[in-house]
């Protein structure tokens, strides 16, 4: 008989060290969580639990780990304050402390020499960290609508072997064009792909790195409820059918994945849980 | 005075406290395993299991809504045999009581998955879920009918003989009927509220934001038509009664077994706070000393009668 | 590219803005005159008229829960004779459509509302509200019924000319049956939701809260559960639909058009902003200009055909 | 035919000039509200909103005007923290803004030389501001179960020709006894009797004031939604059957107004509106 795996995760109560807009509507928080940076992995990600101040009843928001200092507990996420609960998120002043439960899913594999690494606007969260656990040559392509939206600070991807290529759908800042369009420049040259960004961008570089037989990874992004595997709220289909990004994911083969998902029919009048 | 016991029997299954995890949210406990005190759940409502695998819905299946949360999971489950294989041996050594939510797409279905589960060692009771669509009917689920309901639980009934819950839906009439039809077909414990039906549309990209298009409503927003079922159906019917729907805090716990439930189910509120079991044993505990009760059959349908006229 | 207009026609109801005060928190208007910008207002749905003065339910009449408001105001009001005499007169001044809200304990005294209505300059509509408890049925409410709802439309269509609008009661089986009923027996326009049924409990006093046990929930909280009917409802009738349930800004006004409103209606919103109509009007108007839309009737019901397929 | 008639009170954004907790969860609140004091009589209160930052769908509270400065357009409420909106609004500081809606209600009539005033608990708000509308010979009884619960500070009753009288019920400040003991000791020599406080309080002030035929005038609680009476939500029953506190009161004589309202039978199975 199997016996329990203990889970890795936890859920603690951690003080915010550091708060920084790094543009208007980016917020970069800073987080004292030992018990989350000690085992965090590239491409993981944390549930961020409302103030409590807040007393609302609000679900806790995924976010990806966008770096980690090991040795002083620091963890930092970085996001767009796009909703209600981005928004109660980046209220919270340093001093005052939020519950991280993490951390959470299943991460990138580590990348070799000759990666590519694509990021589509808030991508680039977790290809901060993953770009900064090597110092194999590779190279970086952060593609954004915009400039003013290009909120990663320069400083954060000044690595040592990272080559970075900017480009803006507007050409405001680096090359003009879509980020797809760049590394499709790349992909040939490259030893494999590691995305993150919108589902389009994410399919359109699967689709040429498969036409290459090169490897590539994708993490993906699902509305969750409970973020550790127990509700199937953040299913994505796959070709094993359903599997849940939280806890299989949110990294998975591009290959693998479905990243095209228009609805299908749907049988089930009541709603149904 | 003596100290206050939170014990009770949930139709025959005895429980160490009044909580228990709701089905669906918990999953199969597995994942909640470090976030959480086991001692502080009576027990735990496993998933809803079929006789097949199901996929479940696509996604997005989760929304969230003002003081609610919208899920169109789907039943997504591994099947019978899969959830014998893989999930109860682990849920049996979390400690608190199992009890096993039954699904089915016919009478037949629900029947089979509860002759499979005879003889597994583990399972302290079965929780039918009649909110399922009934393909036969159009998918308009089986708890929407008291006739319906009677049958699906009738022949449940005549498979085991651990002891019954049988889970309504909120979306009816009358829950009342479905309740004395399911209390007739042998319940031995009614579960209410399973969640309410609603949708939200992306205004956006202008069309239904749930890959269902429907879901199910929970969470706190729905608080008040759950405590007025359970009120309900607590004084139609003999059987104990297991209150959920949008409980988080202690105080809601105390107000459904006020309104006549002998235990009550955490559902959704787990996601928000996984201490909340805890929290509500502590303060239903902390209450019971408070107002000089030892045990809960004391508190339980006590606002019927109007509680406050003798104490002070 | 022309300017988007606001316009609507409901039911033979021209309205300058497709919000309405829904029928109840906005009282007959004359309270909340110096608090709101009429222009920002469709039309007025004024709080239920009975034959003979309702005495309502008594206190606590209101309380308040998750996103949500719970109240057991009981249909109080003075009654048709003296609503003609003090109230008609000032609501005729305020500037939008007036629709009169008519309840009754039996079949009879809805249809002598409104035939007592007849002749009364204006008034554009009538809004039928079959939430009433039917005395006859145990005080089960008519609209849980689709039969007993089409005995009352008919009733009172036969002594009316005005556009009739039929409000529903969300707490039954199948709203689209009772929808159906409602188009069949002369409905113009079909109303929804009235407030979900719900109760909470004081754990001090250890009773319910409210004087009447019982109340309706309205507010934020029921929002998913209204626009999931408004979505089946508009699907299952050639009439148009008047959304409402807990809407509190343009974006949630806009599912209920994209879900296949026509027009919208405010109602416990009113309490916590009484901007929300001008805010909600302003917003549907931005919302068409983004979007390229100069007619609501390139929005109503868009959601169901997936709308964005052909934009960009 | 009648026209309108135009309503007096206004909803304003008014900001917070002084905040001061008296004592351990009472809070009271100066605002800035011209357009509220300039009308405000004793006895009438305001529906405070909910800080808009609180992103929280809640109805607005009803508090007693305490007292105003009209010169200045100062405007006081004072209140107990009792609840989760009273929890909100005392969390606004000097310098933010919340809406008031006001002033609202029928408020007390002009007391006469040798007038009573009783005060149980938090219903001194209301009559702070009665003894300040006048300098006729008047007293005031100040009830409360315990010191640590008798928060109004005593400077806001040093005012010309008041005497005022403490009462605790367990005697930890000024006599021991309830307010209503004290209060049978002077009705007999009072002019008229004005109160708020508790219900049963109110309702034992009304008969010793009948039985000496001395008039009397309680401000009255009840839940609120609208609180200018639209909604009929805060009903209370009369002698002229159910009526408005918020509009019709939430003063009214003593004598016509039911205090010992226990719940009547119900009719209305499905909630009703
Ligand atoms: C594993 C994972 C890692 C993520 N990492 C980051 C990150 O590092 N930085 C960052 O800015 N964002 C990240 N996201 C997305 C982030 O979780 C959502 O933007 C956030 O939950 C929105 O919450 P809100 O309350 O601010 O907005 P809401 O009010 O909830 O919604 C605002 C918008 O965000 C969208 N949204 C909400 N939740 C999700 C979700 N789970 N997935 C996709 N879209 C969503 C909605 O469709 C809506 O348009 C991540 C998501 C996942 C699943
Ligand atoms: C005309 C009027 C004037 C008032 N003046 C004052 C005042 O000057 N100072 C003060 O402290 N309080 C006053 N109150 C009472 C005050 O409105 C309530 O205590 C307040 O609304 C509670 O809100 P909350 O969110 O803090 O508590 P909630 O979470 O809403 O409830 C906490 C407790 O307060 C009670 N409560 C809530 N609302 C009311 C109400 N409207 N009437 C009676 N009890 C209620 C509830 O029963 C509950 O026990 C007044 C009430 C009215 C009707
Ligand atoms: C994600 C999710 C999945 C659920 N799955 C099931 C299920 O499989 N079987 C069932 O009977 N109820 C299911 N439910 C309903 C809950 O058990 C519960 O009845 C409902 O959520 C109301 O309680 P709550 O407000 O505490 O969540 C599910 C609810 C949620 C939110
Ligand atoms: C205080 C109150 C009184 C109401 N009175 C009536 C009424 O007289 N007639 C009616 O048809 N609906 C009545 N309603 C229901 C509303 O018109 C509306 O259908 C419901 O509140 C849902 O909308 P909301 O969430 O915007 O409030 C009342 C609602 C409230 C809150
Ligand atoms: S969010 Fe619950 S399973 Fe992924
Ligand atoms: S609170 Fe609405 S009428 Fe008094």
């Amino acid at each position: 008989m199997k016996t329990l795996i203990k889970q890795d995760y936890s859920l603690e109560n951690c003080p915010v060290t550091e708060k920084l807009f790094t543009a208007t509507g980016f917020c970069r928080l800073t987080f004292y969580a030992p018990s989350v940076t000690t085992e965090a992995q590239p491409g993981q990600f944390v549930m961020v639990h409302m103030p409590a101040s807040s007393g609302r009843y609000m679900l806790p928001r995924p976010y990806s780990i966008c770096s980690v200092d090991r040795e002083n507990g620091q963890l930092v996420i970085f996001f767009e304050v796009g909703g209600r609960g981005g928004e109660l998120i980046s209220t919270v002043e340093p001093g005052t402390t939020l519950r991280l439960l993490g951390p959470l899913g299943r991460g990138f594999p580590k990348p070799q020499a000759g990666s590519l690494l694509v990021a589509g606007g808030m991508g680039i969260a977790p290809l901060v960290f993953l770009a900064k656990s090597t110092t194999v040559p590779r190279t970086l392509i952060y593609g954004s609508r915009t400039a003013a939206r290009m909120a990663c600070p320069r400083e954060d991807l000044d690595l040592p072997g990272l080559t970075v290529v900017e480009v803006t759908e507007d050409g405001s800042r680096g090359e003009r064009g879509t980020a797809c369009e760049i590394a499709e420049r790349y992909i040939p040259s490259s030893s494999a792909v590691f995305a993150c960004g919108p589902r389009q961008l994410l399919a359109a570089l699967a689709e040429a790195a498969a036409e290459r037989d090169i490897a590539a990874w994708v993490s993906v992004e699902e509305r969750m409820a409970c973020g550790i595997g127990a509700c199937l709220g953040c299913a994505v289909r796959t070709d094993q059918g359903y599997m849940r990004v939280c806890k299989d994911g949110p990294v998975f083969p591009a290959g693998e994945v479905n990243l095209q998902d228009e609805h299908t029919e749907c049988l089930c009048q009541s709603g149904g849980n | 005075m003596s100290i206050p016991s939170a014990c009770v029997n949930l139709g025959g299954i005895e429980l160490d406290t009044p909580v228990l995890a709701a089905s669906g949210p918990f999953g199969h406990g597995r994942e909640f395993e470090v976030l959480l005190d086991f001692n502080s759940l009576g027990g735990i409502i496993a998933k809803g299991v079929s006789l097949e695998p199901w996929p479940g819905n696509p996604p997005p299946r989760i929304a969230e809504t003002a003081s609610g949360l919208l899920n169109a999971v789907g039943l997504h489950n591994p099947g019978l045999n899969k959830f014998i294989e893989d999930d109860l041996p682990l849920l049996r050594e979390l400690g608190p009581k199992i009890i096993v939510n039954i699904i089915g797409k016919n009478v037949k279905d629900y029947a089979s998955v509860a002759a499979g589960l005879n003889g597994i060692e583990g399972i302290s009771g079965l929780e039918i879920n009649v909110s399922c669509p009934n393909l036969k009917a159009g998918g308009l689920s089986f708890g929407t009918d008291p006739d319906l309901t009677y049958c699906v639980v009738a022949a449940v009934r005549r498979e085991t003989a651990l002891p019954l819950l049988v889970k309504l839906t909120p979306n009816v009439n009358d829950i009342v009927s479905v309740a004395i039809a399911a209390e007739e077909a042998g319940a031995d414990v009614i579960s209410l509220i399973n969640t309410l039906s609603g949708m939200i549309i992306d205004i956006e990209k202008k069309k239904p934001f749930l890959g269902n298009r429907f879901g199910g409503l929970s969470g706190p927003a729905i608080m008040p038509v759950a405590l007025k079922m359970v009120w309900q159906v607590s004084e139609a019917v003999q059987v104990p009664v297991l209150g959920m729907g949008g409980i988080t805090s202690a105080s809601d716990a105390i107000q459904f077994i006020l309104a006549g439930a002998r235990a009550v189910a955490v559902g959704s509120g787990l996601f928000y706070d996984p201490d909340l079991p805890a929290k509500i044993t502590g303060g239903i505990l902390a209450y019971m000393s408070k107002h000089k009760v030892t045990s809960l059959s004391e508190l339980e349908g006590l606002a019927h009668t109007g509680g406050d006229k003798v104490e002070v």
